[in-house]
């Protein structure tokens, strides 16, 4: 697995991203028909495809300029709780990593917690209130756990993150929601997955993907 | 799923632009980013905006023009519109007075909307947003995403507009939209459920004799699923809740607006504002102001909402001062 | 059938009333025999009378008011109104000058009008009759009732008020109420039937992906089944036989008019009028006024109307003449 | 049979009008449903039930008396196209019968023909046209040679008429309608009756058996 990943994988991230949304779109808009509007994979297949569109004329130079490409894209494209949210998360990934040319294990997991913090300051949700956090947020202790270890890789970090998420994600069928428009549910919600936090596992999967992490195989 | 469209994913540009040519004297469309304005409004007079999710028409871009909206952002149908499209319409509904952004309390409306203000600020252009919730469906609480914003939104663009449109200030408009929803509740039911172009499918199923209770505009699942019941009993199940938390006293004047979803007959909203006149009535208030029909819809629902608006003197005046745009007008 | 109703049998009673209660600084209603009048009219000026059955709405009751009709008569959903209400309703028009009966062509309501028409003669009041039949679906010839009334009516109604709002005399309004008539062609869409309350199920059964063309108001089938096509193309279909009949000339300046049969989005409307624009563009017409809403209806039918008409200048001032009533309201 | 028939066999007939047209107000909203627009079941037995309440009330001394009483209840309570048209025929045949206490074969067949010849001069339908005159005007030519007939009796007139009316109403399967709101269907009407044919029908035969014509059994 790769110790520290550029832009080449950002880049690869993204695409992946795009496929993975359109291949789901379908099934993520079906979750937020139970619980929310029925949009969710729509507005976010609609934003990845702008993403590609972009990429196929540019190529961004570092890590921080492809995650701030998606976080405009997504900003503009998107629309909904999920365009700003998502946004936010790119965007604050882009502030974090900065100028370099290449993220290691560390990078990689304080880039996530930084995207986390941001979707979190727009969102105001915790654990547990059933949005796209109870993906995210486990995923940034796994990834930061992961990168602390003593066999930290790039991979390896996106690789704990994503089966974190995985589980947080699952972790929302039985919860009531708190924010977002499943809250007006109240009991209802209770046995429907978080649509976000769905989005966001099959998102951080692809970027650990990306990074060759097993299950990459494709 | 059958509908007069074309391309699902061009419905929202296609209907915007045959609206911009029905409604050529009122208002401009700007294709892309898509928004909406007001063809000749007075320079120096505070700008208003509204936006939101498509499907609710005639809302948003229906109620631009004089006494109400300067601009309308239409988003993806039941999605909210971006910041890309808010920023310049802002741009263009500021006249050096600033512009007051009317947001219907959505997470991702309040997120696009904050994004927009915070940039359009940066630009120099002062916003005051004001926030819809009026919907006594959702309970306002800490543990929810607050109370969504319906019905009241049409009372407020219109009463807001009407201050702007009279020379008002821009925390003098705010102020008074502000007021507007502190004094109106809203609550909506739906007999059927409606179909997003997108989606293909219902937003819900409803068997053939329930109805959804405390529903949204936005095809969501409602407080809760009871079986068909006649329109005099649904419509004191719409009030009651109206009631309780609005707490008029008797002596109060109101406006009563029943709304319909879509795709009720005009027809049923007068059977339903004939059992709600009568309700408010009997609880001692004297309706002085109405209105009927198919103001914010979701699409083809079948259903209504009903809003009761506590009115003083100033909201009265506000309110029937004339209004010219494409789905509302009066006095002129 | 899921309604916002009561009683299947007293659904136009109670809707009428709180039609009434809604717009009471417009109109009276008369409960038994039903009718509605307009509150303040001008002494002396030409009564304008309109009537079928219900089920149409906002036709014909919401077009009671200044400048345009004087009393509407509401019969049983889709059934003509008796006599016993065209009378007192024809007597209450009556200031003097005479009245004018604008029908629909069918057979019932020229029948009951007919006899209405006789009646309130031998009581003395003058009676003028317009006869709408601007439908081109049906064949009009010696083998059928001829063409229907439908979309035409609302401008008739309109026109024909104005002038005798204006003061025209009986003759004149009755002209010019038929150079409406013989100027005007409308063609309707169902992609869905309605339910008429009594019956409670649908008036004709379309499958998942048939459209019926050349629909009436009444739920009755149309010209003919079709599968599903986009709104382009529907709009196609419905303007040729328009366009075919009416023979307008390149430079010709037109109404064009896209009507709701009562279940249809606003949006989807626009996008038909979007489509409809381009194609009397493209034949070298001048669209000079344009209207777009549900205001003559089929209950909760899904689908549209387009009615075309030829404009004259006075026609046009006549159309932009004010109007103040509960669904067509301007300039005042 | 009855040699002649007054003012209880009027009564009578409408009565039993009103209860063939309550129990078949859907059968004939049914066939209207499918040419026309689904009221006319409805609107009679609007008119037929006002007219019950009515007789309720108040008891005409003569045939003519109790026609004119139907005629302008169905005048006013029915609208439609049945509405006036049924209300001609009634009064017609008020018209026709003038003074008489009682109508004997001709009276009445003459009757029936001033009433078939009302719906005529207002609807302007010939046989043919898929319309109640598919009905009446067999009706009346059958009533006509009863009442010319050797054994000629009120009752016979009356169900000869019904007969006729039956067969008539059945004639209307196969044609294109020229009248009425079906002649806008063109060839769709084909296979279909006319629901004013049948009622028209349902209404002979009640006055048959008012008449306690064979099948006048309860
Ligand atoms: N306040 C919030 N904080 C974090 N995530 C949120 C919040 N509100 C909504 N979400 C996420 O957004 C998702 C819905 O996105 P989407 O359907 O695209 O937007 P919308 O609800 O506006 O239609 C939810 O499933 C949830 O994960
Ligand atoms: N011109 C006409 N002459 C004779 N009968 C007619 C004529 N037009 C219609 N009818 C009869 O009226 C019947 C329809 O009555 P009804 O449904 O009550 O009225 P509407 O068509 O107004 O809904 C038809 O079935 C036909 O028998
Ligand atoms: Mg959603
Ligand atoms: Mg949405
Ligand atoms: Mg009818
Ligand atoms: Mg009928």
């Amino acid at each position: 697995m790769a110790d520290s990943l550029g832009a080449a994988w950002a880049v690869d991230w993204l695409r992946r991203s795009a496929d993975v949304v359109a291949a789901n779109r379908v099934a993520l808009s079906e979750l937020d028909r139970a619980i929310g509007d029925g949009d969710h994979g729509e507005n976010l297949d609609r934003g990845y495809q702008a993403i590609v569109e972009k990429l196929d004329a540019e190529t961004p130079a570092t890590p921080a300029a492809a995650f701030k490409l998606a976080a405009m894209t997504l900003m503009s494209k998107v629309g909904g709780a999920a365009g700003p949210l998502y946004g936010t998360a790119f965007l604050r990934m882009a502030t974090a990593t900065g100028e370099a040319a290449t993220l290691d294990a560390a990078a990689l997991a304080g880039a996530l917690a930084a995207a986390r913090d941001g979707v979190v300051a727009r969102g105001k949700a915790e654990v547990g209130d059933k949005t796209m956090i109870d993906a995210w947020t486990p995923a940034v202790e796994a990834a930061t756990a992961a990168a602390a270890g003593p066999s930290a890789s790039a991979g390896s970090v996106l690789a704990a993150a994503a089966a974190a998420a995985e589980a947080g994600a699952e972790s929302t069928d039985p919860l009531i929601a708190h924010k977002g428009r499943a809250s007006y549910l109240g009991e209802r919600a209770i046995g429907h997955r978080d649509p976000g936090a769905a989005s966001s596992a099959l998102i951080l999967r692809a970027a650990a993907e990306a990074a060759g992490a097993p299950g990459a195989a494709e | 799923m059958k509908k007069l469209i074309n391309d699902p994913k061009a419905v929202v540009d296609e209907s915007v632009e045959g609206f911009g040519l029905a409604h050529a004297g009122l208002v401009t469309v700007h294709p892309d980013p898509l928004f909406v304005s007001r063809k000749e409004a007075k320079s120096g007079k505070v700008g208003l905006l509204s936006g939101g999710g498509s499907g609710h028409e005639p809302l948003h871009a229906g109620y631009v023009g004089f006494g109400m909206l300067d601009a309308a952002v239409p988003g993806a149908v039941f999605t909210s519109p971006t910041p890309d499209q808010i920023i310049p319409a802002t741009v263009a509904a500021n006249s050096g007075a600033g512009v007051v952004h009317i947001v219907k309390n959505y997470t991702g409306d309040v997120l696009n909307f904050e994004t927009a203000a915070e940039m359009a600020q940066a630009e120099g252009i002062e916003v005051r947003t004001v926030l819809v919730n009026d919907d006594v469906a959702v309970e306002d609480s800490l543990y929810t995403a607050g109370r969504r914003g319906v019905g009241g939104t049409v009372l407020v663009e219109k009463i807001a507009g009407a201050a702007a449109e009279r020379g008002d200030g821009l925390d003098a408009v705010a102020a008074i939209g502000q007021r507007v929803v502190d004094n109106v509740r809203t609550m909506g039911v739906a007999l059927s459920a409606c179909t997003v172009p997108h989606a293909g499918v219902p937003s819900f199923e409803l068997g053939e004799d329930e109805i959804e209770i405390g529903i949204g505009i936005h095809g969501e699942p409602g407080r809760h699923r009871i079986p068909m019941e006649n329109a005099d009993g649904i419509t004191d199940r719409l009030l009651e809740p109206i009631l309780t938390d609005l707490k008029p006293a008797a002596g109060d004047k109101v406006l009563l607006f029943v709304n319909g979803m879509g795709g009720t007959p005009a027809s049923e909203l007068y059977i339903v504002y004939r059992r709600a006149a009568k309700v408010l009535a009997d609880a001692g208030l004297s309706v002085e102001r109405s209105l009927v029909g198919n103001y914010i819809t979701a699409l083809e629902m079948q259903g209504c909402s009903i809003s009761v608006l506590r009115l003083d003197d100033e909201m009265t005046s506000l309110w029937d001062a004339p209004v010219n745009t494409p789905a509302l007008r009066w006095g002129m």
